[in-house]
């Protein structure tokens, strides 16, 4: 390959430094693949006009599915013809991002079977991400992904690949198990992650606790974020370790931080009006052997966050402030069922569910998908008077 | 036929995770206790059975090389039992058992060129996006933008030396794939002209009353030209956000001079202390400069040496600016503050001042 | 006519107010240094100087007989050197120089109706509107749900008894000349029937573009009805706001059965403390039920109630349900929480509860 | 007047009771007035139907005025004929609403003659009100007004009546000379208040201090708010005796409630970090006698609030974030002037000064009146990225 090496000054630059160089990998990748050869020389050639060389996408894909994977071409072919076609491949990852080193090598052997040699581990949905293809490579390589135990992720307007944090697996804060959640609705939901048929992408992430380590309030449709209702536990002896431990000054960083101002420290004693706790999680995250969520467990269902494109961001938006979550979660799913009938019907085009909710009014989607409206759902009750009564005549 | 469709698999989903669970999860899945950071990039979790997982963290550039994943693969036989996982930020994580392996671990990383960090009150890597790399929208490149973001910030990324987490992140254009609304720091690519129009190309490729109505801010009219019905652009009224321009492929945005990186600060998720919050506007526009990015590394930079400074423990840079105030924010980064930085989008007005709390600097 | 130009003055202005200012006030003008609550009603400012002025201030019902503005001159006279002046929620204050003769004019007032009180801590006047006495655009009458809130609530402001001041302001259409918007309690007169149109009177009182252009929701349409050129109403659309009454006498909404009164709570102005703030709503409807009003008295005087009980000292209003939070505010109030509550209007999204603090009940 | 009485057993239960009664005061005026004994008719019957009985007004008033009377009509003259015409006529009030008995007298004559004899004191923008008149009293009412010193006030889209609190007169706390700049405005755009040029009403409303007694911030579309630039003033021995007083608890009632948490108290000493400090005045309020404002006094100048109609209630929003406030006021009124100009220019009919600067954007609006934002215009800088670059081609 080494007739398509090309020179890359600009490119060269990054490879210096001690953050790990995108350059060095797409150069490894580049000493097998014309692609990525080719995908390299673009790139450099980009860097000089500042402006990307990319264009639109057709429509690409695997026989019966209508998301997974994204098309893509140059603008200038005659001089990246090995880019000129350069589709991404969507997969969806296993829940938590957990891997074994064989599995790993069985995708990697797919890919340099079938493409660049180039991924993004992860994307930001959370899909694996194969990186530049042709358009004949993309059956043989969903074949052989399935084969080896993979599927695609979606694309379009479809049930995105849901993702989620480690939770149970190796985290003591999770209130629910996003894990077994995730893959559940994955499974569940995969003729709606497959085949678009929605008025535009609907995103599922799972938080196993209110520190919302996979961002779900602000990147999902749908985020589910584990939270309890009792009270904290609390661990008397490692509360005083704690105390006199030197590292936290239970007054100061702990006491005084809390968000609702409901815990109190008298020099020896920690007491919590949990009656007034709002879940915030900072007091655990502090001391996390004294401290530990309560054990009545599950968690607040949100709606409608997005990136800004077109009506301005959005984040979540609570639904149902607490849910038992236990398997196979059917509120949950009744829940979702409930909101896809109505958005899937009303909805316009490329609007999504927080967008829709906003344009009909969270009262009355909430009567049409027969949940009742409490105050947790609002910061604050309505400040105009322009009140829609349905009074009869 | 008939037999491709027996062949076929679809519709399988993604292998399930117990398959490549290491062994001390499954059997303590569920039943961890607490944790600890032992050292940067180091986390002990112990569970109630007194078992002990240590997760040696990694930074990936995230754009990888079948070779790179290789040699994870190979890092994890030999020093993990051949697990691993990704994290929610792109960092590969080493999921070991015994303890003597993370000392000799972190050497190697090193020295492939894969530091360990990221933990605790640091920067972690930066969520970010395809830019010139694959994405057809992009008004700046993610890949060169983090790398030297990330080399200069790279001290605190080893070392947890900063008030709270500082999450940082990218997104090439205003679809926000890096979901950049919400992180401490955000560059986010932008364009700053009205898109051009291919009046030959557009009446085969777009439809007109599609391409109308995508516009917000409805600057874009039917228009003859040359006998052909296309669109013009009432330049005015363009706000850049290139919405025609995914609907419709014959209409550009893409300018060398004119497109660039803005910056935002102050955004959260978790729901730590304060609720979530958005970033806000604290740069409205930095030139693209490659291969370095000068001025975008500079500000960022700026921002967070200021932030470490100033902020107190267990504040994020939300926080802090709500406690000190924008106007004191804008001069301790001396920073101008402008028109552009006054919301003048659809809930303008909301955002305007409506109190007289105001923090009074007596006159110099 | 010359000479009529000549006689008629204009554009004089009101008079001077140091004209009506007493000698005590003249004399220290800018010059108070501190003051007391001497007791309910009775405020005591001291000057620099030395001096002392004590103003007496009494309940009015704002709509006076010239009778009544001749008796409190005469009163002025007597106890306060002829000076007098009325607050900015239409109580009038007595400006004593001489000490003794507070207790006096204390008695007077009571024995003539007009009790003192108001200070501190307490239940003040209602700011309030005209209502079926005087104008067009009345959804309920003002003086009669004053006189009938007030005298249950008599005791607060007498006394100083509560946690911190509650104003309370009444407004007979979405107009707001009582400015309700931000005040500890709000009565706010509302129709729920979109208008009725006189297609008869219609064509010759109004001009139908600036009609159809007047609706907010767009629920007006140009319409033909008997050759003539007139409006209708899409009823779905309409939420019952009267700017088409405002613009368009030919159209009405006045209901007896559907117009009545809305409750609401938690606004304020100071800038005490908290920054100002808007009512937010309680209680979407209660009837008009002349001449007493029982429905919206009962409901305001379980707010006053709950609020007494449950707040603590310095916090209005807003300021406690802020910290206690709404979903424990409409438990203790016992009042039903419906989707009338939840904003559906401009802004509609800016008050969902955006994060996952929610304050959890365990299961009962 | 008694063959104009009727009975009103709805109104009479209104007399019962502590709090002082408007009917009383409506029976009062009907012993002497044909007019006043027939609102108090009308009024009955309002409570009987639950609605009103008034009408649109025609367009009434004295001459060379556009505003200051409001007219009215009853829809059933033939019941009520000494109602058939009920305008009211707004008298300016004196600033601060300070009275001699002699003034209140001679009103009361005016009106005794010419009028129903009832009036409100004071309609809510703060006029004298004068309530139910018939046409041809108009211009006596006037001439006999202005030959007593007195002018009528605003209505319909002019600068409507100024008013303010008691300020320098009676209170400590005043930061600038309320009634004197208040009366200064007044004399100094008659035109503008006696003559509707404007796209809408114009409210001014002036405020001593932050406590902002005349509810400016909420109801005026000029609220001036007066405020203080350098440190609170403390006197130590008045705080001392506050601890001791056993009235305020320093640490409980001041400090903890201290909105920018800018106050230190440690049982002895109290200090305050003036820098951080938001001028809220709580602490003052507390302890008068122990603090005061500081020196440098001046005010914060807030444009725009008015009640919801039709796009929703607005609170004032900062627009000067401190003035010096002396005669003769030049640099607020070229403030004025130049609002008024590009509102006055390009507002729409009905469009109040507040909508106007959100609908054209608070930057531009500034740019265009010449004024350099700052960050203490918002409480935030903006979270959507849809910035309109001025960059030339
Ligand atoms: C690959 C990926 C970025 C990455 O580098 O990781 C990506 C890439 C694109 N996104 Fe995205 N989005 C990706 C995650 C996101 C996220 C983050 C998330 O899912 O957590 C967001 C913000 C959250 C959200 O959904 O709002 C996001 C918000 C958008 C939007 C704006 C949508 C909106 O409603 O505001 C668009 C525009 C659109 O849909 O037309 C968009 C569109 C696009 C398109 C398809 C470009 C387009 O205009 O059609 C990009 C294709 C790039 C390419 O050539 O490869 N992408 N996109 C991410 C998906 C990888 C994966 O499957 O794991
Ligand atoms: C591994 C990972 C989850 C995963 O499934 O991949 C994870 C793991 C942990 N997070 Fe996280 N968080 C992870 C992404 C996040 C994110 C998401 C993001 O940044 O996009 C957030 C929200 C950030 C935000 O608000 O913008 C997040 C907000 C937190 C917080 C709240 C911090 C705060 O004060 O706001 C905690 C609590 C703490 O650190 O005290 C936390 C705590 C933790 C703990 C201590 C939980 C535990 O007991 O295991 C883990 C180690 C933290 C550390 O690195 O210091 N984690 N954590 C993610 C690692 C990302 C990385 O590679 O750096
Ligand atoms: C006389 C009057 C001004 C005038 O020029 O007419 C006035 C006079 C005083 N006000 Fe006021 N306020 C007056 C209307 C207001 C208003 C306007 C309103 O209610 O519409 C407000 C804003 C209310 C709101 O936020 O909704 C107001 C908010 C205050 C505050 C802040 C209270 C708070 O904690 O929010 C103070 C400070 C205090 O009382 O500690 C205050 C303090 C004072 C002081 C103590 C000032 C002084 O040193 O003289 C005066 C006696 C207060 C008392 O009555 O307890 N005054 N005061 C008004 C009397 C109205 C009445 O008849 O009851
Ligand atoms: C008399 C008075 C109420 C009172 O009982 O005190 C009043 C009475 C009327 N107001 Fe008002 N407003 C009065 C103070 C207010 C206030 C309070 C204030 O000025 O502090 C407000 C809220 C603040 C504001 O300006 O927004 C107020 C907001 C309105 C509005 C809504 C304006 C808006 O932009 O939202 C209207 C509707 C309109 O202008 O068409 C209105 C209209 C009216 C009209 C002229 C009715 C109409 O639709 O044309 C009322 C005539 C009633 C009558 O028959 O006497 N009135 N009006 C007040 C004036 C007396 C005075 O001069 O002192
Ligand atoms: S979201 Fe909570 S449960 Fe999940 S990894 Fe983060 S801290 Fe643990
Ligand atoms: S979880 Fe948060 S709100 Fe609850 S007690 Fe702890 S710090 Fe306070
Ligand atoms: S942020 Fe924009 S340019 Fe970047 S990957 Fe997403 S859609 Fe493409
Ligand atoms: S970039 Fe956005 S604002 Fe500009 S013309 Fe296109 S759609 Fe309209
Ligand atoms: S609030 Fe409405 S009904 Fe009452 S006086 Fe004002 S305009 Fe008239
Ligand atoms: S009342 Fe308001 S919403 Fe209803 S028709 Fe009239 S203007 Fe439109
Ligand atoms: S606003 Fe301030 S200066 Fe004016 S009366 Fe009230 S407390 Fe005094
Ligand atoms: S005026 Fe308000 S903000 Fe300033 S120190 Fe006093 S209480 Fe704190």
């Amino acid at each position: 390959m080494a007739d398509k090496k090309r020179s890359t000054p600009k490119l060269d630059e990054l490879e210096k430094g001690p953050w790990p160089s995108f350059v060095k990998e797409m150069k490894q990748a580049a000493e097998k693949s014309a692609t990525a050869a080719d995908a390299l020389g673009i790139l450099e050639r980009s860097y000089n006009d500042k402006i990307g060389h990319w264009k639109h996408g057709g429509i690409v894909g695997v026989k019966g599915y209508g998301g997974g994977v994204i098309g893509r071409y140059n603008d200038i072919p005659q001089d990246f013809p090995d880019v000129a076609e350069f589709h991404t491949v969507r997969v969806n990852q296993p829940a938590g991002w957990f891997y074994t080193s064989d599995a790993l090598r069985k995708l990697c052997d797919i890919w340099e079977r079938h493409g660049s040699g180039l991924t993004n581990m992860h994307g930001s949905t959370g899909d694996i991400v194969f990186l530049g293809t042709k358009t004949p490579e993309l059956e043989p390589i969903f074949s052989e992904l399935t084969e080896a135990g993979f599927d695609l992720g979606g694309s379009g307007s479809d049930m995105r690949t849901p993702s989620c944090c480690c939770g149970m697996a190796r985290c003591e804060w999770a209130c629910y198990d996003t894990m077994g959640l995730t893959y559940d609705l994955t499974m569940h939901y995969q003729d709606e992650l497959h085949r678009p048929a929605f008025p535009y992408k609907f995103k599922i992430k799972a938080a196993g606790c209110p520190n919302d380590c996979v961002a779900s309030v602000a990147r999902a449709d749908l985020s589910i974020i584990g939270t309890w209702r009792d009270n904290i536990q609390m661990n008397k002896d490692a509360v005083a370790a704690c105390a006199t431990g030197g590292k936290v000054d239970i007054g100061k960083d702990v006491v005084a931080k809390c968000p609702s101002k409901c815990m109190d420290w008298d020099g020896k004693n920690l007491s919590i009006d949990n009656g007034n706790c709002v879940r915030c999680m900072h007091c655990i995250n502090v001391m996390p052997k004294a401290l530990a969520p309560g054990k009545d467990r599950g968690a607040t269902i949100l709606v409608g966050s997005k990136a800004p494109i077109i009506e301005g961001a959005l984040l979540s938006a609570v639904m149902v402030p607490f849910l038992k979550l236990e398997a196979p979660y059917s509120d949950l799913k009744e829940l979702i069922g409930a909101m896809w009938e109505l958005w899937g019907e009303h909805g316009k085009n490329r609007e999504r569910i927080g967008e829709f909710i906003q344009r009909v009014g969270l009262g009355n989607f909430l009567e049409q998908i027969g949940l009742e409206p409490v105050p947790e759902m609002v910061t604050q009750p309505r400040t105009n008077p322009y009140i829609f009564y349905d009074v009869k005549k | 036929m008939a037999t491709e469709t027996v062949k076929r698999k679809t519709d399988i989903g993604p292998p399930h995770y117990e398959k490549f669970l290491p062994p001390i999860i499954k059997k303590n899945y569920g039943k961890w206790k607490h944790h600890e950071i032992v050292k940067p990039g180091v986390l002990m979790h112990v569970a109630e059975s007194g078992d002990k997982l240590f997760s040696v963290r990694a930074a990936t550039p995230r754009l990888a090389s079948t070779k790179t994943l290789r040699l994870f693969a190979d890092l994890a036989d030999k020093f993990s039992g051949g697990h691993l996982r990704y994290t929610s930020r792109n960092n590969v994580e080493f999921l070991v058992t015994d303890e003597k392996q993370i000392e000799p671990l972190i050497a190697r990383l090193k020295t492939e060129g894969y530091p360990v960090g990221g933990t605790g009150p640091s920067i972690t890597n930066i969520v970010h996006t395809q830019g010139w790399v694959h994405c057809h929208s992009a008004a700046s490149d993610a890949s060169g933008v983090v790398k030297s973001v990330m080399d200069e910030l790279f001290p605190h990324f080893e070392k947890m030396d900063l008030p709270a987490k500082l999450r940082i992140a990218f997104a090439c254009c205003l679809n926000m794939c890096g979901a950049v609304h919400c992180s401490d720091i955000s560059i986010l690519g932008l364009h700053r002209r009205p898109p051009k129009v291919n009046h030959a190309a557009l009446p085969k490729m777009c439809e007109i009353p599609t391409t109308v109505a995508s516009c917000p801010t409805g600057a874009i009219r039917p228009k003859t030209v040359d006998g052909k019905q296309t669109v013009e652009i009432i330049e005015e009224q363009c706000m850049y956000c290139a919405n025609c321009f995914t609907v419709c492929p014959a209409i550009t945005l893409a300018d060398a001079e004119n497109d660039g990186c803005s910056i935002w600060v102050g955004g959260k998720v978790s729901n730590a202390r304060h609720e979530p919050m958005f970033s806000k506007l604290a740069i409205p526009f930095l030139p693209n400069n490659p291969p370095r990015w000068p001025e975008v590394v500079a500000a960022v930079k700026n921002i967070v040496e200021v932030y470490a400074k100033n902020a107190r423990k267990y504040e994020r840079m939300g926080e802090w600016i709500e406690r000190i105030g924008w106007p004191r924010f804008f001069r301790l980064a001396d920073i101008p503050f402008t028109k552009f930085h006054i919301d003048d989008f659809k809930h303008a007005g909301e955002y305007y001042r409506r109190s007289a709390h105001i923090k009074h600097m007596p006159e110099a």
